[in-house]
């Protein structure tokens, strides 16, 4: 008998097909994992309540007192950005109601100090995307369009990706997110009959051009 | 990403001032602690450290992007009480002013959110017709300079402005006691109806007080040409619209004091080809950009000029026989071109010639029959706050002789720029109470024992007067963003009203010169930003023309050798704009050479003294002497020298230390321009010039093109080689179905080469500053640039100015080259540049032929002082690190208008890119080619329409209009 | 062998030198072409250090540009591309011998190919290495372009431009390398399995095992093998064509002068070839006598290889008369101006150099005494590296810096980062190859043996038929 | 019925007489016969009749792949997907997408030829058989070797014969489960 001089044994087979599947699929996984992330709600922020320096909640505002949008975020007919409401705002209402209430202390004390309400964020595109508000709230896209039922939310999170090719998309065939005017704020709204003939005639109605050129958002 | 307006701010620890240390790396005078790295190939760019860092883990967490690694969400700071108007990144325009000389030019301003980012001329204001000089535009950048002057400060001391007024009045009190026997003022030359009323109540306060007028760059030579000519000072005011022939004797009258852009406006007005066009004569020594415009331009040292003004006034008749000059050819034909348009004919005589000569010039134009007709007379719009030819040297002998106790200087830096041989400085140690207001700390405030911060005009209410006498409102924009005053306010605190306010003031005032309804006037007038009809009136102006004759026989003849010559800096203007990056990075607009000025001799000169470019040489007046780099200028006169003034600077901000030499050391108060006798000898060492331009010779190619008037009837049909369509295997995109197509047209017969236009797109686009290494490597940043050819024998060249700017192909060589398609074509055939998705690779700028593109070789901006990141435009993205730029044909503009327009259901409105509003002569128009009424449709279709590099098939939107000149058949 | 000595003498003589010494067995074959891995040789700690160091300044020189950007090197408006692109295309341009001497001559049937194709291979994927570094590093944004030159499907929605040759570089680098690795590794196979039964030590047996992936010599393995190879060579020689031509495309298709020219593919695999067989030729001379080669590459490997670089400078030198020419005969002004700005212009040095290295070395090797001159034939081979490396200087910065419109004329100066880059990528591409010559048979032992067999055939033919 | 087999080894001084036991063994009933040499021997394949290889047409597939991918993708992106005005270029210009066509073709036909042979010999595969036997490490060093695998009760008749056919030495394998 020859002596045992056989470098590997039998599982070295299995172990070295392993080895490199195993180098194969992770470099696949990591590649798909970083793309895949992306593509998460969590990758684009999506569904993350926001808490916020004073416990506002939309579904009150909206529901309960039947607050239209346009009245704290006046500029968004107007103007690029939608407007944060100043301080003021909020008292037009709370200097009368709940004017006591301990959760508004940081809008009196913002109010007496003359110090803004540090409110946060939510919805971000990056610094060299131009988003305008007017142009897109005149051409009939809706407010929950983008940012969905705050109705429903006690703490606002960001519902739509905002991602390019989520902005591409509509530009691409804005039709199916037209709505009348007098719907643009609306949270419930729904087209009776047929969407896609309503969406022509709201393209035709606003002169809609849903242009992709790069300037079109970037300047 | 969105920072900073500057190249080179370092980063600063906490409570640290904002200073611009690192700038000084880049005009190549840090000796610092860098210093290891030599300047060229090895710099160090100055934003290192922690931001680099940043950006290396930025790009690796980009890279691994897992994880919990989102940034931290940013915050939104709403208002507190929302204000009455605005909205937020809204637009608004403010009409205001800034006297530059004394004489207010009428801005509007564009501010964002309350920050004032963009200015423009308004176009209701008789100074400006709408347009922008570099001096007023890049006024905006010193107002967000953090090395400003902060606060005030006696002997050392801060002073609080409460205290200070204390101060002020107790010194004020001390000095009525005697009238004001030891208070003197050195002001600056200024038409402000205002300062000249509180001058009034001054003087009627200290009545011994003494008032002194200076600058530097003072037009006091042509007052006392006006006295000579007509007995009393008046104010010439020429109409170059209405003048068929003009004849400029050393006046470079497009660019400089007062009346530029109209003048650049009236003037290419005026050139298209055709029987209308009217025709220029220059006679100068250095070449100006009036003198590259010229359709025959005579270089003659500067002493000459009288001569050459001698023999056309002979010809002309203007004066007796004995004291003019037999006429030469050229002075002969010149003569005939001006008699034959009679009262259609203009004689304009530059600043720097001596008194005789204006006389002189204003006895030609009597002669002529031009005044009333092409030009007009009236009263001196500065009134008593005339310059006064030795009003230094008088203050300087009552200092010496102790006669002054309190001097008030709000004229600018007298230290640093009085003549040669007056040491203000050493003086100023003996006045007791020497206040100072100045923008920045200086030469003088070095000297001075009080030094007050001045509020910049853009933060500060006042009048002035525009040449023409049209009293123009300067509002602000921004309260003070340092602790400030003007020289409103100095001036009340010695009225015991320091604290009224400049705005109070201002305000008495024209209610008392008004009728009954003033707050609704004053309403208006800050809109219009002027008071309508207030212009001087024309009065009548005889010539006393024995007097004339009497002093121009007096005048001397041409010294023999070597003449030194001094010139007002198209970019720093007297020195004062030498802490402006915008200006100092400015190429020159004759010369191209940036962060420098230079000894500009002929080429023959040059040869005759061996002189090389950039070589140091010595110059040297009698017990003076400079070293300056050679620079050889192409139609220079031969056998001077020219040195622009205002470099060299030791104090003012780390932007303008030591760039440039300082020319005043050399000037002396009796010959501030022209001076005999100069000798020069090579000096040690090779300076490196930062040129913007490297090549002036277009190489016999068909880029700038220029044809007289004659060449022009029978050669114009060569043009249709540089247009129309060209073979292509690729079927040319269909533009004719969209409502727009953009395009723009450059007329090279109407630009003047100002430059006006690069220093509004460097405002407009957030476009950094590189400093002089970069430059001189070649990575200046400007979008549009001014190219100037020489054609021609290199003594005496014909010189044109070309702006160019991303041309928009409509076959774009850039685009296709691109692999990650930053660059495309947007459907309205923009070529388009996305910032976000470039790359780097720099084959566009490679494959562009007109070399347009921009690349951001390194962080330009580095970390910005926090008012710096005040002047940025918010509709431009501020481009980082490693992205190409170019011109977008202002697509924020375009697409702001659109979305006003189209949020309201409206057609869109004309748009307007920078360069084309701020160009005087409306050489730039830009608009919509689909609409074949508009003005860009019409240049496009104009007979002198030619494309630049038509055979590469690029098909560039923007077309250029041939240059025409009209010379003289005479002299052809 | 048989015949007696006197006539095998004579036969000798006739004979053109030998690829292989006569009566060497393939076990002499096997022991003295694997000796430099069991024994390393003298100072190659010492060089492998100064490799080391060197690549060191490839490692600062990259970190300062990512550090602080590209305006770290000389590179500005107009030159856009410097000392990067340079690089890039000298060597992948010097990427191609391998693959040529590989793949091309192995379908022509050259047998001197065998001694010599591993080391050219190997040399091919460290130049590549270098190479493939400059197109990323060169960017203003590597960061970005690492993926988004990639057309992978990402949230923006948008695409990389399929009508830019960059894009077209990427894919023809990327598979330049990753066939000629396959190829590489293919080839080494045998020869690792070879390793792993020489091996006297454990570890030894284990590493090559492992990386010889259980190769047994079985006729199945080379039934596979050896169709499997001739077609990757079949496919690798219009790859190597390819590559060359797509880098030419980074200049034929812009519209600069001096670049836009129908000639620059052929003209530019030409270069390639001749750059590619001067490196070869530059690491050879000195590594036969360093490893005692000598035996199996033989001074007549050397003289066929001088005579390839004859036949590529003379069409390289063709390219240049054609440039010139086309320059004068298309009758463009700018076209013409390049050239004459090449000759008489402020980098007419470099252009000289080219015109000495690339045009009137060569010629030389016209001749039998400069063919089989070791000295010349390396000193010649330097300078063709030399001439190919000035070559990429002028097509690229000459038609740069001075193109249609003079007022944006200007000059390129590197800087000292990118020298240290340059110096770098020398370096870390000697590192490789050190690591190369201490690790792996540095020639193709298994087809040496194969050579010998065939050779031993041919004899026995020759000889008088059967045995 | 023993289900235990192992591997007799022979090695052979030249190739004519491998061949001709190699044959022998088909001729008996063997299936299980390899010939290892440390260079391609002219020959074995014969021998051993083990027909074409299929290495040609996964190169082929590879490559047709490789175009095919290449078109789809080039069309797809830059006309279908995001049409974008490049320089007034044609937005699937024929001559553009020639480059990348070419590569992606060549690509991967090159891994179909490469792992396609990987498959095809079941590397890696470090451990087999033979290589416990300490002599038949020069097989890929100088010498031939003829393996066959045969039932454990065979394995000495087998020894005998390729002794018979010129075999200068003979090995035997550790028995192994089959």
């Amino acid at each position: 008998m020859a002596p045992m001089s056989s470098l590997f044994r039998p599982w070295a087979n299995l172990l070295s097909r392993f080895s490199l599947a195993a180098v194969a699929a992770g470099a696949l996984v990591t590649l798909g994992t970083v793309w895949g992330y992306w593509r998460t709600p969590y990758g684009k922020r999506q569904g993350d309540p926001v808490s916020q320096p004073v416990l506002f909640d939309h579904r009150h505002h909206v529901v309960d007192d039947a607050i239209d949008c346009r009245y704290c975020h006046a500029t968004v007919d107007r103007g690029a950005s939608a407007g944060i409401p100043s301080t003021q705002t909020c008292l037009n209402c709370h200097s009368q109601v709940w004017n006591k209430s301990p959760k508004l202390e940081p809008v009196r004390r913002s109010y007496f100090t003359g110090r803004p309400i540090p409110w946060v964020r939510v919805h971000k595109v990056p610094d060299f995307v131009y988003f305008n508000h007017a142009i897109h709230v005149n051409k009939g896209i809706g407010c929950v369009t983008c940012h969905g039922r705050v109705d429903r939310m006690a703490a606002v999170e960001q519902v739509a990706p905002l991602t390019m090719s989520w902005c591409l998309a509509c530009h691409r065939d804005p039709g199916p997110n037209l709505r009348p005017p007098e719907q643009i704020t609306s949270m419930t709204w729904e087209p009776d009959g047929d969407r896609a003939a309503l969406g022509r005639e709201l393209m035709k109605r606003y002169d809609v051009h849903g242009r992709t050129s790069c300037t079109t958002c970037h300047r | 990403m969105k920072t900073l307006p500057i190249h080179g701010q370092s980063p600063r620890q906490p409570g640290e001032r904002a200073l611009w240390t690192s700038l000084e790396d880049l005009d190549g005078t840090a000796r610092g602690p860098e210093g290891e790295f030599p300047h060229g190939a090895a710099e160090a760019p100055a934003a290192l450290g922690r931001r680099s860092f940043l950006q290396l883990m930025g790009a690796s967490a980009a890279l691994a992007g897992l994880g919990a690694c989102h940034p931290p969400r940013e915050k939104i700071y709403p208002y507190v009480k929302q204000p009455a108007e605005g909205l937020p990144g809204q637009i608004s325009h403010y009409a205001t002013a800034l006297s530059l000389d004394g004489y207010a030019t009428g801005l509007v301003l564009t501010a964002i959110d309350g920050r004032p980012i963009k200015v423009e001329g308004n176009p209701a204001h008789p100074a400006s017709l709408g347009a922008a000089g570099i001096l007023e535009q890049a006024a905006l950048l010193d107002l967000y300079d953090p090395a400003r002057a902060d606060g005030f400060r006696s002997r050392g001391l801060h002073l609080a402005w409460r205290k200070l007024l204390e101060e002020i009045a107790a010194l004020a009190a001390s000095h009525a006691k005697d009238g004001g026997e030891g208070l003197a003022f050195l002001l600056a030359p200024e038409a402000s109806p205002l300062l000249a009323d509180l001058r009034r109540r001054v003087q009627a306060r200290f009545p011994r007080a003494r008032f002194r007028v200076w600058a530097p760059l003072a037009e006091d030579q042509a007052a006392e040409g006006a006295r000579l000519a007509f007995g009393r000072v008046l104010d010439a005011q020429p109409r170059l619209d209405l003048a068929d022939v003009i004849l400029s004797l050393d006046a470079d009258f497009l660019s400089g004091p007062g009346d530029a852009l109209r003048l650049a406006r009236e003037f290419a007005r005026r050139r298209e080809p055709g029987e209308a066009m009217s025709r220029l004569y220059v006679a100068e020594p250095a070449l100006t950009i009036t003198g590259a415009v010229a359709d025959h331009r005579f270089r003659m040292r500067g002493s000459e000029v009288a001569g050459f003004a001698r023999q056309v006034a002979g010809a002309l008749g203007a004066i007796p026989a004995e004291a003019a000059l037999p006429a030469g050819r050229e002075a002969r034909a010149v003569a005939a071109d001006l008699l034959r348009h009679r009262g259609r004919s203009l004689v304009l005589c530059g600043p720097r010639q001596p008194a005789a000569v204006h006389a002189l010039g204003h006895a030609m134009n009597a002669a002529l029959g031009n005044p009333g007709e092409t030009v007009h007379h009236t009263a001196p719009v500065l009134g008593e706050a005339r310059p006064e030819p030795g009003a230094l040297a008088d203050l300087a002998r009552e200092i010496q002789a102790g006669a002054v106790r309190t001097l008030v200087i709000t004229a600018w830096n007298p230290v640093y720029a009085a003549p040669a041989g007056l040491d203000l400085g050493a003086l100023l140690a003996k006045v007791e109470n020497a206040i100072y207001l100045t923008l920045r700390e200086d030469e003088t405030s070095r000297r001075a024992s009080w030094v007050l911060a001045a509020s910049h005009p853009f933060e500060s209410w006042g009048d002035g007067r525009a040449r023409n006498g049209t009293v123009t409102l300067q509002q602000p924009l921004v309260a003070p963003l340092k602790e400030s005053t003007t020289a409103v306010d100095l001036l009340a605190a010695f009225l015991d009203e320091g604290n009224r306010g400049a705005r109070e003031h201002l305000k008495a005032l024209w209610k008392a010169r008004s009728g009954p309804a003033f707050e609704a006037s004053f309403e208006r007038w800050l809109e219009q930003g002027m008071i309508p009809g207030t212009a001087e009136p024309a009065v009548a102006a005889p010539v006393h023309a024995e007097a004339v004759a009497a002093a121009v026989r007096a005048l001397p003849a041409a010294p023999p050798g070597l003449e030194m010559a001094f010139a007002r800096d198209y970019s720093l203007a007297d020195g004062r704009f030498a802490p402006n990056a915008w200006l100092q990075e400015l190429p020159d607009p004759v010369t191209k050479i940036s962060w420098d000025n230079a000894a500009y001799v002929s080429p023959a000169t040059a040869r005759r003294l061996g002189f090389r470019n950039g070589q140091r040489v010595a110059l040297s007046l009698p017990g003076r002497s400079l070293e300056a780099p050679v620079w050889i200028q192409p139609g220079h006169a031969d056998e001077a020298v020219t040195l622009a003034l205002g470099y060299g600077r030791t104090a003012d901000g780390p932007v303008g230390k030591g760039v440039g030499v300082d020319a005043y050391r050399l000037r002396s108060a009796a010959a501030p321009w022209f001076e005999g006798g100069l000798s020069v000898a090579a000096a040690k060492g090779e300076h490196r010039f930062a040129v913007a331009q490297g090549h002036f010779s277009m190489e016999g190619r068909p880029i700038a093109l220029d044809f007289t008037q004659e060449q022009w009837k029978r050669e114009s049909h060569e043009l249709d080689e540089l247009r129309g369509p060209e073979p292509s295997l690729q079927e040319p995109v269909d533009y004719s179905k969209l409502e727009n197509a953009w395009g723009m047209a450059i007329d090279l017969g109407k630009c003047v080469g100002c430059s006006a236009c690069v220093v509004a797109c460097q405002e407009e686009n957030n476009i950094p500053v590189v400093g002089k290494a970069q430059v001189a490597k070649g990575r200046i940043m400007h979008w549009i640039r001014v190219d100037r050819y020489f054609q021609g024998p290199p003594e005496d060249p014909t010189v044109i100015a070309q702006p160019l700017a991303c041309v928009h192909c409509e076959a774009a060589p850039c685009e296709y080259v691109c692999p990650v398609n930053a660059t495309v074509h947007s459907d309205e055939g923009l070529n388009e540049m996305v910032y976000n998705r470039c790359v780097g690779t720099r084959y566009c700028s490679n494959n562009c032929p007109y070399k347009v593109r921009r690349f951001n070789f390194l962080a330009w901006r580095g970390e910005a002082a926090p008012t710096e990141k005040m002047l940025v435009n918010p509709d431009v993205t501020v481009r980082a690190r490693g992205v190409m730029e170019k011109c977008t044909y202002c697509v924020q503009r375009i697409e702001r208008v659109r979305i006003e327009a189209r949020a309201r259901g409206a057609r869109m409105g004309p748009v307007q890119t920078a360069c084309q509003q701020a160009c005087p002569a409306e050489a730039i128009v830009f608009g919509n080619l689909r609409d074949p009424g508009s003005r860009v449709s019409q240049a496009h279709r104009d007979p002198r329409r030619y494309d630049l590099l038509h055979g590469l098939g690029t098909r560039p939107r923007t077309a250029y209009l041939v240059r025409i000149r009209n010379p003289n058949p005479e002299l052809g | 062998m048989s015949p007696p000595a006197a006539t095998a003498a004579a036969r000798e003589a006739l004979q053109p030198p030998r690829l292989l010494p006569a009566g060497i067995t393939d076990r002499q074959i096997n022991d003295s072409l694997l000796d430099h891995v069991w024994n390393p040789r003298r100072g190659w700690w010492t060089l492998f250090a100064m490799a080391l160091a060197g690549t060191g300044l490839l490692v600062m020189g990259l970190g300062v540009t990512l550090a602080y950007g590209i305006g770290m090197w000389g590179n500005n408006q107009p030159v856009g591309w410097g000392y990067g692109i340079i690089n890039f295309v000298w060597w992948i341009g010097i990427g191609h011998a391998g693959t040529l001497i590989s793949a091309i001559l192995l379908l022509f049937q050259q047998r001197w190919r065998t001694s010599i194709n591993r080391f050219a291979e190997a040399m091919t994927i460290f130049a590549v290495i270098q190479a493939a570094l400059f197109p990323l590093f060169h960017t203003g944004r590597p960061w970005f372009a690492a993926f988004w030159l990639f057309p992978y499907p990402s949230t923006l929605g948008i695409w990389p431009n399929f009508t830019s040759p960059l894009i077209w570089d990427v894919f023809a680098v990327s598979t330049y390398f990753t066939v000629s690795l396959l190829f590489w590794y293919l080839g080494l196979i045998p020869d690792l399995a070879a390793l792993r039964d020489a091996s006297t030590s454990k570890a030894k047996r284990i590493a090559y095992g492992v990386f010889a992936l259980g190769w047994r010599g079985s006729a199945r393995h080379w039934q596979h093998y050896r169709i499997g190879y001739l077609l990757l060579a079949g496919l690798s020689t219009p790859l190597v064509l390819s590559v060359h031509s797509i880098v030419s495309f980074d200049f034929a298709v812009s519209q600069l002068p001096g670049w836009h020219t129908t000639i620059f593919p052929p003209y530019f695999v030409a270069g390639a070839v001749f750059s590619g067989f001067a490196m070869v030729m530059t690491l050879m001379i000195p590594a036969r006598k360093y490893l005692g080669f000598e035996h199996v590459v033989t001074e007549r490997h050397l003289e066929t290889m001088n005579k390839v670089m004859l036949v590529t400078g003379m069409m390289v030198s063709y390219g240049y008369l054609m440039e010139h020419f086309i320059a004068w005969y298309s009758g463009n002004p700018y076209e013409m101006f390049v050239i004459l700005n090449r000759a008489t212009g402020p980098y007419r040095w470099v252009y000289y150099a080219m015109i000495f290295c690339n045009v009137l070395v060569p010629q030389t090797f016209w001749w039998r005494r400069a063919r089989t001159s070791i000295p010349w034939m390396f000193a010649a081979a330097v300078l063709v590296n030399v001439g190919m490396w000035t070559e990429r200087f002028i097509i690229i910065v000459t038609s740069l810096h001075r193109d249609f419109l003079p007022s944006s004329w200007g000059m390129y100066f590197p800087t000292w980062v990118d020298w240290s880059i340059f110096v770098g990528t020398l370096s870390f591409f000697s590192l490789l190859f050190l690591l190369f010559l201490r690790f792996v048979p540095a020639v193709a032992v298994t087809e040496v043996k194969e050579l010998r067999h065939e050779l031993a055939h041919e004899a026995a033919h020759a000889a008088g038929g059967h045995r | 019925m023993s289900a235990r087999t192992r591997w007799v080894l022979a090695r052979f001084g030249e190739a004519e007489p491998l061949l001709a036991a190699a044959r022998a063994l088909r001729q008996a009933g063997h299936a299980s016969i390899d010939i290892h040499s440390p260079f391609p021997l002219p020959g074995t394949a014969e021998a051993l009749e083990l027909g074409r290889s299929r290495v040609p047409l996964l190169a082929l597939c590879g490559g047709l792949a490789g175009v095919g991918t290449a078109i789809a993708m080039q069309v797809w992106m830059n006309a279908v997907d995001y049409p974008l005005n490049v320089g007034n270029r044609l937005l699937a210009g024929k001559p553009n997408m020639v480059p990348v066509m070419f590569e992606l073709g060549v690509l991967l036909s090159s891994f179909a030829i490469f792992f396609g042979m990987m498959g095809l010999w079941g590397f890696p595969r470090p451990h087999h058989p033979v290589f416990e036997v300490e002599a038949f490490r020069s097989a890929a060093v100088d010498a031939l070797w003829l393996s066959v695998e045969v039932k454990v009760e065979d394995a000495e008749r087998v020894a005998q014969a390729l002794r018979g056919s010129g075999a200068l030495e003979v090995e035997f394998a550790p028995e192994v489960e089959a």
